[in-house]
């Protein structure tokens, strides 16, 4: 229904909880239990206690380049929350927030930022592929498993992730169109965060909003408010619903990348801080914070317990992979394929030999 | 039981049986589904499988090889065509950047069973970027495995073994004699091994090393020659190549002729001299030398003669280096 | 006007002159004198004749592949007419109907199809690009011309033409959204024919109609009854002035690809030819000549007369290249760089020593 | 006037020069525009000319290949950047069937003054497929020069012969060294021909051909020797690769190692090894011999450093050619 009915055109978006956590659309609101709210805000805030922590570390060098996620939260969240655990996620780069509740474990994460192959080595069992680094190549990715999931009449969707900036890329457009073709179970969620690196989003595209990309395929289009967690589970929810029934749906989840793109970029380069304060107060934690305060769900006090153990939990994370040694020099040649090839042996027996020597 | 069969029949045996006996094997790309394929080489598999289990694409390389990796993520083992590999190139970013590296990526926790399947080589007269070997650009991946067959019975059984490999092969077609002769070649399932190149004529004087559409050339060049003893060496498997096969041949023969269809600079044929240089330079008598396509485009049907080499530049060029 | 009120969403297609040759649309009728009328016949009968006289040269072994355009005449023309002398078009492979517009001689036609490079060297005044094998690769190449025109400020236009099936690459995308971010003076021309080889375009997207696909790009897109000659200049003329005032366009002109996809196509594998019968009486070419007869500005003898002429034009065309050599040796490396490099001078050398001595 | 700049600041300082010469030269891409670049190599650009001639494009790499296309046949020298070399990929359609091809196909027609600048290479730490070297891929491509520039002089120089050549030049920078060391550089605009190595230390023993970041590391190697005389060239263009003057030097040492950061099969040492056999094979003392990087996907930062070879790889291999 929901799907359905929204009509990207008309560049309107979907709110379920305002500024100050006051519910303004209720028939929306997700049907949730007081625990499943605290779990969307203590999952939000692990993610930003996680983000900032990373920040940190990469400071000190203890981290290598890390894309932050600030703002963001919500979208993530509420979009992961959506998920069953049969259904599959598949990942750009920034979903941090979403990777917690697929299952990424922090130290894996950590150990993704901090330069190890291993950090994707998280377990067939969970249902989220890797980071992808060439902007929306994924996105056909979870075409192909959606495929095979419907040829195989399961029921589990799959969900994939991009930015403003990669609606531009034609892998954005190859991957919809196939999908859209196929009626595949695909939910596209793109966090429309604003910015690409230094590009704003109104210099990315012409067109109205992303959502109204969709249209181009004969998919559903919705926008969403990217920073009300409730709406995002609510149209996310109803997408994954409609795609594994219809077919495939696009979401534009509208937020902001408050922070820098990644550790190496510096955003006073292209942006004032003008453009960076409205959003301040569109805050996705504060938000449900004040919605939990609102409705006694929460106490202050609690808030910065939970801190403080989130903090403590990223740090033991940290730790318990900082002193992890370096990648063997035996992995760097055997996974390229199911058994190493003539060459990748050659090479490998005479580096290790060279090692041999020079350590003696 | 066998039946005698050519190369583009033996492609559409191979994908029949794989489908028979695997029933996650899928093949998919543009006209594959009702048409059967521009050169046929899926004809009758639609009517013999259904529509869900070889059907055709949108128009769109990128998506059709993207797509593949995300069924071989989630349990099957698609072969999906490209039509020609003149038009592999808009799928090259999720070659490079994601199948030849999902195995890696996650520590060998994911891996690819999937194969992309093009026709590839000139001289058929056709427009341009249908008469493309760029097999190079490919084996210079880490990840990724790239095989040309030259025979019904190879092409058959090295398709098979793709198919069932655990990881991505690139399975080049060459289009030249697709239909160009008939093998006997079993009806049921059979495989070779991915990474060994073969010996098509022992010979004591010379080795020749070639591949696809060139080995009946090469073949063609060595019949018109009594007084040399010619070692013709099928590469088969582009990446990995088979070294030893050819070292071997080479510490008996002390000299080497590469002949391929690509062009010169940066082709495969280098990579093949390296090889020779590195592992048996003792036993060379003569330079490593490759006869080649030029450092052009391939061009228009109405200069193409000028750009393979031919049975008479073949000969004439094993006989110079005999006599080096 | 036009431009701006069409509404892809609706699946309407514009059409001026029905089956009948019949003004269904005075409005829109564009404002022809008619020796122009007459022009636009004579040019789609002159197409249709070529077009037939290349398919029987293919058959005979005179010409190589050929991509047929029967039934898709009054595209070509129409859109080819809407041109002035300085706009660019930019072909993809089937647009005979435009190129002879354009000032693509018949000989230099011929040669390309006849498989030689020197048929796309056509003079450099003649601002046509030549033939785009890789589907849709071509649609970028119309945005940097039209960029190029726009920075000088130059108000010339740049058409570019793809297909139902060119629609689904990515460079369609990339190239539909750079114009529209650059707001350049691009009109893409889609001709859906319906088929791309054997895949109907219902396989191809699942949009409502192809106009549609301009909403993601926030430009206008237009459906055109793509055999009907009136409709298509008027709408591309629309088109033209929009673009270079305003941005880019999108036009979707309807037809049908009687023929096979080229001469090493049997459409018989794939379609009925019941799905090719309710096109007859459609075509093109049928409809103007009701035209031009119910309005006394033609006779059928003309007809015939014309028909003759152009097939000795083809003819003769085609016998000045007949025999033309094959290409040198030496064009085949010297069209690479300003300079040979020392390899292929090299090779060169090499090549001719050969051939002289095997002459000897 | 001089002024002593580092590799990135010479991209820069030729794009300044050139734009102020020429106003048919145009430079954009991601980020390029107000952010004056990712590595900044375009800063205070858009300050100078305007954001008419250098600007921001969205995220669509075939889109920035292709439009330069367009943009050199309507009268414009476009310089477009690809941000790191592990993204041309989704361009490599537009530069195999197009950018490298107009010429040819209109038979000299019309050609591309174009040039597509991407850093390239490894060992700064970076995630994945920020640390590619697959020149060999286009160096095959006929129709492409492919340059390396390894020094601020040298980078000035080549760029702005890059961006006056009439046809197009894949320009990859060797974002390792972009500031590893500052070098006396005209202000003004000169150029440095492309297709000619440099011998950046003459020597009699052995040849050491190297290009890119690699020449520091080379030089490092070889000024731990001192019993060797090595001559070392820096190859500066791949493709069309300057076949003379690598023949020269070894018909001189009689020894050749290659040196190079991209995996070893089918790369650009390959190509060099088969010249030399081709054309000093007589010379030849020890067999030419390729130092490079593994066939391997670019390890991730915690295993990167045992990827690159280093100074004292490269050294021992010297000692190991010489004394054969
Ligand atoms: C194909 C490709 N081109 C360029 C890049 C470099 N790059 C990394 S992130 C980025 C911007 C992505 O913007 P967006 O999609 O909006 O995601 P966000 O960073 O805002 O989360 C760019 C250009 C890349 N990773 N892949
Ligand atoms: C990138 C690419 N993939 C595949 C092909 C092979 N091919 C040539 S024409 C064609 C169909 C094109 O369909 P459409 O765009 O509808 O144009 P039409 O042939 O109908 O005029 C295909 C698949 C190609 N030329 N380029
Ligand atoms: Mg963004
Ligand atoms: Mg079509």
């Amino acid at each position: 229904m929901l799907i359905e009915q929204f009509n990207p055109l008309e560049d309107k978006m979907i709110q379920v909880m305002d500024e100050n956590g006051e519910i303004v659309n209720a028939d929306l609101m997700p049907d949730l239990k007081s625990e499943e709210i605290l779990e969307l805000y203590k999952t939000m805030l692990k993610a930003r206690t996680i983000d900032s922590a990373a920040l940190s570390l990469q400071r000190q060098g203890r981290l290598l380049t890390y894309a932050p996620n600030l703002g963001q939260e919500a979208a993530q969240v509420g979009s992961g929350y959506a998920l069953k655990k049969t259904d599959w996620a598949v990942s750009a780069f920034r979903e941090l927030g979403m990777w917690l509740i697929k299952g990424w474990t922090i130290e894996k994460i950590f150990q993704y930022w901090y330069g190890s192959e291993w950090g994707s080595h998280f377990g067939e069992e969970i249902r989220l592929l890797p980071i992808s680094v060439p902007i929306s190549s994924q996105l056909s990715h979870a075409v192909g498993i959606a495929m095979a999931a419907k040829f195989r009449g399961e029921s589990d969707a799959v969900i994939a992730y991009t930015g403003d900036g990669g609606t531009s890329q034609g892998e954005f457009h190859e991957a919809l169109n196939f999908a859209a073709v196929y009626k595949t179970p695909n939910v596209f969620f793109i966090q429309n965060n604003q910015f690409a690196i230094s590009i704003p989003s109104s210099k990315q595209t012409a067109s109205k909003n992303l959502a109204v990309k969709a249209l181009a395929y004969g998919m559903p289009g919705i926008k969403v408010d990217g920073n009300d967690v409730f709406a995002v589970l609510a149209v996310t929810r109803a997408a994954l619903e409609y795609a594994i029934k219809e077919g495939p749906v696009l979401i534009e989840a509208y937020t902001f990348r408050m922070g820098a793109h990644t550790t190496s970029d510096d955003p006073s380069k292209y942006r004032t801080d003008e453009e960076v304060e409205p959003w301040k107060k569109r805050d996705p934690m504060l938000r449900l914070e004040k919605y939990l305060l609102q409705n006694d769900l929460l106490k202050e006090a609690d808030i910065e317990h939970l801190k403080t153990s989130f903090q403590e939990e990223a740090m033991a994370a940290y730790q318990s992979i900082e002193h992890t040694s370096d990648t063997e020099i035996e992995e760097i040649f055997s996974h390229h394929y199911a058994e190493m090839t003539p060459q990748l042996e050659e090479q490998l027996a005479d580096y290790l030999a060279f090692v041999e020597r020079s350590q003696r | 039981m066998s039946n005698k069969i050519n190369i583009v029949q033996a492609v559409q045996q191979a994908l029949y049986n794989e489908m028979t006996l695997d029933e996650t094997v899928v093949v998919y790309g543009q006209d594959v589904g009702v048409e059967g394929g521009v050169f046929r080489a899926t004809v009758g598999l639609q009517k013999a499988f259904g529509s869900e289990r070889i059907f055709d694409t949108p128009l769109s390389e990128s998506a059709i090889v993207g797509s593949a990796v995300g069924m071989a993520i989630n349990g099957f083992k698609p072969v999906v065509e490209i039509q020609f590999m003149g038009f592999i190139y808009p799928a090259v970013n999720q070659i490079v950047s994601h199948v030849s590296r999902y195995r890696n990526r996650t520590r060998g926790e994911r891996h690819l069973p999937m194969v992309i399947r093009a026709p590839y080589g000139g001289g058929i007269r056709a427009l341009e970027l249908h008469s493309e070997s760029t097999e190079a650009m490919f084996a210079h991946i880490p990840g990724l495995k790239v095989v040309i067959p030259s025979t019904p019975y190879d092409t058959k059984g090295l398709l098979i073994s793709a198919i069932r490999d655990p990881d991505p092969v690139l399975f080049l077609e060459p289009k030249r004699i697709y239909r160009a002769f008939r093998q006997k070649v079993p009806e049921d399932a059979y495989t070779l091994p991915i990474g060994k190149a073969k010996i098509v004529k022992e010979g004591e004087d010379i080795t020749v090393v070639t591949w696809g559409a060139m080995v009946p050339d090469v073949q063609k060049a060595v019949s018109t020659i009594d007084d040399i003893s010619v070692e013709i060496i099928d590469l088969r498997t582009i990446s990995p190549m088979d070294r030893e096969t050819i070292v071997e041949s080479v510490q008996k023969t002390g000299r080497i002729l590469v002949v391929h269809e690509a062009a010169k600079s940066f082709g495969a044929g280098a990579e093949i001299v390296s090889v020779v240089n590195e592992k048996a330079f003792l036993s060379l008598e003569a330079p490593p030398t490759r006869l080649t396509g030029f450092d052009t485009i391939f061009p228009l049907p109405r200069g193409e003669k000028h750009y393979l080499p031919t049975p008479e530049r073949i000969a004439k060029k094993i006989r110079e280096i005999a006599a080096y």
